[in-house]
């Protein structure tokens, strides 16, 4: 199978991580973008759903050697696919629902501080309860279902299309839902909490749903993401993912539906692009050894020669696009600034 | 050997985290009084302040210790002028959220440009390593109690400037109201300024405090403490300077004795639960009255 | 005598050291429009915030027909039928006329998750009974030429009628306008009044908090005065006019 | 440097003259990025020395960055970028943070791998066809410290009965947990308590008051240099009597720079022994010299010998597969690998002499700077270990333990 190699290959694994992210941004979009709820904590969400498919689908701990977990339920695969991703989106609503019937009645500040402490405590957690997460060494046996039948290049393609596929799923449903009334209420109680009260709507319960939607959406994107990486650990689930979906659904658009699986597939593609900075900076001075070698060498000579310098830079660039997609295009690349509101003014 | 275990100990290494926790909370209050806005780039002037004089003693061995601690809390405090100036007074009329989400990007821009500088690596303070002294029938060593004894005094000196002058006053009529300030005919920008520089100057002087005490650190150690100084702001009552003191007694002790006593794996998490307890019971913190 | 829908008695809040309401009573008869007046910081607004829910009050009780409110969600309150407008219209800057009307609408199949997934066809008929009233309501409100537009484009006097028209989606039982008239132009306030009357004579009882006195006394069968906070009168407005406390209290200046 | 030399400068051009490809998959960003700043300026170095050379087959080496970013998805995609994209013929790394999320796709495009860092003991039972390791498994490193503990006559200090493990709650620390332990009661001692603690705390009072309570006559302690001295120093202040054994990350002078003798003397560490041989006849002291002056370091780094090793080895694999099949392809490299390691070929310690003799067709066995350098058959390499012990801001050899006393 060579179909998959060269650039494709390379294409189809960021394509992968685009369709996860995308499916976090879906989710945080429905609780901030429609329902106004600062969430800063969605990484807890996408780690429950991790984990829970990890758990529901890897051997029980007696095959594993060293293993300090101590449930493994090891659903079979490929079978058992659909079931890990329930239980796992399942997990990501109910986390949610937890944090939410404590958090939500908060003013949005207050909630941003309050979801930013629980996703530091519930990794707190991760870390420390060996029985359930097998700690630090994580769970690094979760099955790829049809992986040994398909052999590596053609699972690859078949999992972006599975990931694909989902994240289509996901954003038709919730694109209709969007489109019903339900869609309205959320963005009425986002305008105006108050008067959605006043005209019959249970703001905290409607409030609770969206919240608990974005979390299960994220908890599927966990079980996606468990399945695709085959191993769990509690490295991948820092206050950065979180930071990194807020920084593609900016992009995309607040309360744009499109815009944020948009925003997250350009998001990721940026991030993976600034691999290349070395490899295109080395090519150029290769290409042009004497006149722009010699301007590249005397721009990049002052810099700080450490190679901690270049992924930096990429940060700040990230941080540079919250900045300024605030204050100069607040509703983002495909956001409708007639929509955006609650970022133009306060309440 | 002075013993270092039992409650009475325990309240005072959360007595002595308090004193570095008390200024950040401070100085945050301060700002938010005269800006409105939870700013998540906070964190980032503690770590400024802190590798600014782990700089300045690399560069200037000569230079002593506690000069160099002021060169850095003055730099970082107009740095907190620039860093409004640059980033939140444009869009201050967009009310909280933008200027909130808009912080969190100016953190990521203030830590790598400080990691792209700096490199990631931990450092340390030339500050002498000592052995706790019997006092009160508790050990703390005189590094510990001159730490206290700075941030008492920087304390004072807010709570001097606050009640004392007419910048205190003017900056605590702003803070209430900036609109109102404003037609009241106070220059509200230039209170912004001066708040601004009080406030990112303790929060620079929080972090070489932090840094002396806990050394080595590395450069993102600002956005991690973050969440203990926002805990003890909003226990105190959000704005309010004299609450966010007694808040962040509370939270260094709470995270000490909860080491000490439960597990010390979860010290962050309850700071964290003291914190969304507080937001859910009284949102406007445990202090009662204005300012 | 119309029968007594809603009956305030003994309410009580308090801010502080300040007493806002101050043991205030109220009977709303039916199909009648009942005026509230009373000097600024009397507590009017404060009373329909604690009718309505949004502040719990110290003491005291609400009864709409025989229900009592105190103690219940300001939504369950709605639900029971008690609409209400707020000083400052808090409509949907965000979404168009037509979508902050449809909002309004009573619970629906769409609003829930599972039944707008499930169930597309029951969902798209009750959006359709809604679009006509909506339409309806638009049409009595003369905003029917604003449909699409975003609701933030709109003009003070505008704004008054679309929260008008959203808490009439409620078909509510009894309406609380808290100063439908202040900031609006005269020809656009005259076509709210003239839709009062016509809500009045549909049978629709509507509570009324209004600066306008002599509109007041012209619009409204009773006038209920407050006066730090208690409630100093109640009656026709011939009665009120006359009465020599309310005179004392308020009306004194007007009639010189 | 790091930045500019990136850039060895293939020539560009077409046909066999194009670069020879060769991945460093390490992480260069977060927490720990010290890693890629330390294996990175090796790799370079034998590189430039193999083209200054004339390349193999006549082709450059173009060496690239993989930057792990110590995190899962990251890690797989900079896997993919170089052997999908850059199409390297070989890689240096992955780091045992993110080794159990890319592996698979090392034994599917069958890419010979050789990691200098990564001593987790999940490699224990994998590896041996693609993957290869130039740093000994924590499994060993963790025996040798439990060896030298019990015995007197390696650490200088005392055959200590009780031990306490104090270890970081991150699986490159927790995988030395169990080896230690289990060895040091294996060997007759007593492990009094075991204590796990969050890394990257501000302060560690409370887990140091747990230790002083177990009071065990030597601490094991696996942690970072940060961590390490705020443990040490809390436990110097609450006034631990005991002894202590640091691993690999901070038995080296950046450590005692750190913090001050009256803390850190005494304490006992350990590093891959520099091999009697490649001390013996200076080529240590040479790589020593040539580094500190190429990468500008003061001393050399952590895994620096490892990655030496590692670039060595590999080079000299696709050296074998020019002179065998006239070119480089992966499948050959991996399995040449082992076979310029192999004990039986005429010993050779670096990449001119050993292409010199791979070129007149007989067998070499790559010795190198970390040890023998002879795989077992999961890829894994022992090595002898040196237990040092602080003496101010240097360290002191205190004894030797050969793999063989394991």
């Amino acid at each position: 199978m060579a179909i998959v190699t060269g650039w494709v290959a390379f294409v189809v694994t960021v394509a992968t991580i685009a369709c996860i992210y995308g499916l976090l941004t879906i989710g945080l979009n429905l609780q901030f973008g429609f329902t106004g709820l600062l969430n800063f904590g969605h990484v807890a969400f996408f780690a429950a759903g991790a984990y829970t498919a990890a758990i529901v689908s890897m051997p029980p701990p007696g095959t594993v050697p060293g293993a300090r977990y101590m449930i493994g339920l090891a659903v079979p695969m490929p079978a058992g696919l659909l079931l890990t991703l329930a239980a796992a989106t399942l997990m990501g609503g109910v986390l949610a629902a937890l944090i939410g019937v404590s958090a939500i009645r908060l003013e949005s500040h207050y909630l941003a501080i309050a979801t930013f402490a629980l996703a530091g405590i519930f990794y707190d957690v991760l870390v420390n309860e060996r029985w359930l997460t097998n700690g630090t060494f994580g769970m690094t046996q979760v099955p790829k279902p049809l992986r040994a039948t398909l052999g590596a290049d053609a699972w690859a393609l078949a999992y972006l299309l599975f990931a694909a596929a989902t994240l289509a799923v996901v954003y038709l449903l919730v694109g209709r839902l969007l489109e019903a009334p339900f869609g309205r209420v959320l963005r009425g109680v986002r305008e105006s909490t108050a008067a959605a009260e006043m005209l019959g709507k249970d703001t905290d319960r409607i409030k609770l749903v969206a919240f608990s939607l974005g979390g299960a959406i994220a908890g599927l994107a966990g079980g996606v993401y468990a399945h695709y990486i085959g191993s769990v650990v509690t490295g991948q689930f820092v206050a950065g993912v979180t930071f990194t979906v807020w920084a593609a659904l900016l992009l995309g658009g607040v309360a744009s539906h499109r815009g944020a699986v948009v925003g997250a597939f350009i998001l990721v593609a940026f991030q993976q692009s600034t691999r290349f900075i070395t490899t295109a900076y080395d090519a150029a001075v290769a290409a042009f050894p004497d006149t722009l070698g010699v301007v590249l060498t005397a721009l990049a000579a002052p810099l700080p020669g450490h190679p901690a310098f270049l992924p930096s830079v990429r940060f700040m660039i990230i941080g540079l696009l919250f900045i300024l997609v605030i204050r100069f295009r607040p509703a983002g690349v495909l956001g409708d600034p007639q929509e955006v509101t609650v970022m133009g003014s306060e309440e | 050997m002075v013993d270092l275990s039992g409650l009475a100990q325990a309240l005072t290494f959360g007595l002595i985290e308090a004193s570095v926790i008390a200024l950040g909370a401070v100085g945050l209050t301060l700002s938010y009084g005269v800006t409105r806005f939870i700013n998540f780039a906070y964190g980032e002037f503690l770590a400024w302040g802190a590798f600014t004089v782990v700089f300045l003693v690399a560069i200037a061995p000569a230079l002593p210790l506690p000069l160099a601690v002021a060169v850095a809390v003055v730099a970082v405090g107009f740095m907190g002028v620039a860093v409004s100036g640059a980033f939140f007074e444009p869009i201050a009329d967009r009310g909280g959220l933008p200027l909130l989400i808009t912080s969190i990007g100016v953190a990521f821009v203030l830590r790598y440009l400080l990691v792209a500088i700096a490199s990631t690596d931990a450092r340390s303070l030339p500050v002498p390593l000592q052995r706790p002294v019997e006092w009160m029938g508790v050990g703390l060593t005189p590094v510990q109690a001159v730490v206290i004894g700075v941030a008492a005094l920087a304390m004072l000196a807010i709570h001097g400037v606050l009640q004392y002058t007419t910048l205190g006053t003017v900056m605590r009529a702003t803070s209430g109201n900036r609109e109102l300030a404003t037609v009241a005919g106070i220059d509200t920008e230039a209170v912004v300024r001066r708040t601004w520089v009080i406030s990112a100057g303790a929060a620079a002087l929080a972090g070489v405090l932090y840094t002396v005490l806990y050394a080595p650190v590395r450069p993102t150690f600002g956005f991690g403490y973050l969440i203990i100084i926002f805990a003890a702001t909003l226990l105190g009552g959000i704005g309010r300077p004299y609450g966010a003191m007694l808040g962040a007694v509370l939270i260094g002790v709470t995270i000490s004795v909860g080491s000490a006593y439960l597990s010390p794996a979860y010290d962050q998490a309850y700071a964290f639960i003291v914190l969304v307890v507080v937001l859910l019971v009284r949102p406007e913190g445990i202090r009662r009255g204005t300012f | 005598m119309a029968r007594t829908i809603l009956t305030v008695e003994g309410l009580t809040k308090r801010f502080g050291g300040l007493t806002a309401v101050d043991a205030a009573h109220l009977t709303v008869p039916e199909g009648q429009i009942t005026g509230v007046i009373g000097p600024n910081g009397a507590g009017k607004s404060t009373l329909f915030d604690c009718i309505t829910g949004i502040t719990a009050p110290d003491a005291g009780s609400v009864r709409l027909g025989e229900t009592e409110l105190v103690g219940r969600a300001p939504h369950a309150i709605a639900h029971a039928g008690v609409g209400r407008t707020f000083q400052t219209p808090r409509i949907f800057e965000g979404m168009t006329v037509r979508e902050n009307m449809a909002f309004a609408a009573v619970a629906q199949t769409g609003e829930s998750v599972v039944g707008a997934l499930a169930r597309p066809g029951a969902v798209a008929a009750e959006e359709a009974e809604t679009d006509a009233r909506v339409d309806e309501l638009l049409a009595f409100l003369t905003l029917d030429p604003l449909a699409t537009a975003y609701a933030g484009e709109l003009s003070g006097g505008q704004r008054k009628l679309l929260e008008l028209g959203r808490v009439l989606m409620l078909d509510p039982t009894v309406l609380l306008l808290d100063e439908p008239l202040a900031g609006v132009n005269p020809t656009l306030g005259a076509t709210i009044v003239d839709r009062l009357e016509a809500l009045r004579t549909d049978g629709r009882t509507i509570v009324l908090i209004e600066h306008d006195l002599e509109l007041v006394m012209r619009l409204c069968d009773t006038v209920v005065v407050l006066h730090h906070g208690a409630t100093l009168a109640a009656g026709p407005p011939s009665v009120i006019r006359a009465d020599p406390q309310v005179i004392d209290a308020y009306l004194g200046r007007m009639e010189t | 440097m790091g930045l500019l030399a990136g850039c060895t400068g293939g020539d560009g051009g077409e046909g066999s003259a194009d670069p020879l490809t060769v991945g460093v998959l390490v992480p260069f960003s977060g927490d720990y990025a010290w890693v890629g700043a330390n294996v990175l300026p090796v790799v370079q170095m034998v590189a430039e020395e193999v083209n200054a050379a004339g390349g193999i087959g006549g082709r450059q080496l173009r060496v690239v960055q993989g930057d792990t970013e110590a995190l899962p998805d990251a890690s797989l995609s900079a896997t993919q970028q170089l052997i999908s994209v850059e199409e390297v013929a070989g890689i240096i790394g992955p780091t045992s943070l993110t080794y159990s999320a890319v592996a698979d796709l090392f034994v599917e495009n069958g890419v010979p791998t050789v990691t200098p860092t990564a001593g987790t003991t999940t490699l224990d039972t994998q590896g041996g066809e693609y993957v290869y390791r130039t740093v000994p498994s924590d499994s060993i490193g963790g025996r040798a410290i439990a060896a030298a503990a019990r015995e007197e006559r390696i650490n200088g200090i005392g055959s200590f009965g009780s031990m306490a493990l104090m270890v970081g709650q991150r699986e490159v620390y927790q995988s030395f947990k169990e080896p230690i332990g289990s060895s040091f009661t294996e060997f007759g001692g007593t492990v009094v308590s075991e204590l796990d603690f969050r890394t990257g705390k501000a302060s560690y009072e409370s887990e140091v008051q747990a230790l002083t309570d177990a009071a065990p006559e030597i601490t094991a302690l696996v942690a970072s240099i940060e961590d390490s001295v705020k443990i040490m120093e809390a436990a110097y202040q609450a006034g631990y009597e005991g002894s202590w054994f640091l691993t690999q990350d901070q038995t080296n002078v950046d450590f005692l720079s750190q913090s001050e003798a009256v803390v850190t003397d005494g304490a006992l560490g350990i590093q891959e022994a520099p091999y009697e041989a490649a001390q013996a006849d200076g080529r240590a002291a040479a790589f020593d010299e040539a580094i500190q002056a190429y990468a500008g370091w003061e001393e050399t780094r952590l895994f620096a010998t490892n990655a030496y090793d590692a670039a060595n080895l590999l080079f000299l694999a696709m050296h074998k597969g020019q002179v065998d099949d006239g070119a480089v392809d992966r499948a050959s490299t991996a399995a040449n690998v082992r076979a310029v390691a192999a004990p039986d070929g005429t010993v050779v310690t670096d990449f001119d002499s050993g292409a010199a003799a791979i070129s007149e067709g007989t067998a070499v066995d790559y010795r190198g700077l970390v040890g023998p350098i002879d795989f077992n058959e999961f890829g894994d390499i022992a090595a002898p270990f040196s237990i040092r012990r602080a003496d101010g801001d240097s360290w002191v050899e205190a004894g030797r333990v050969r793999p063989a006393d394991l």
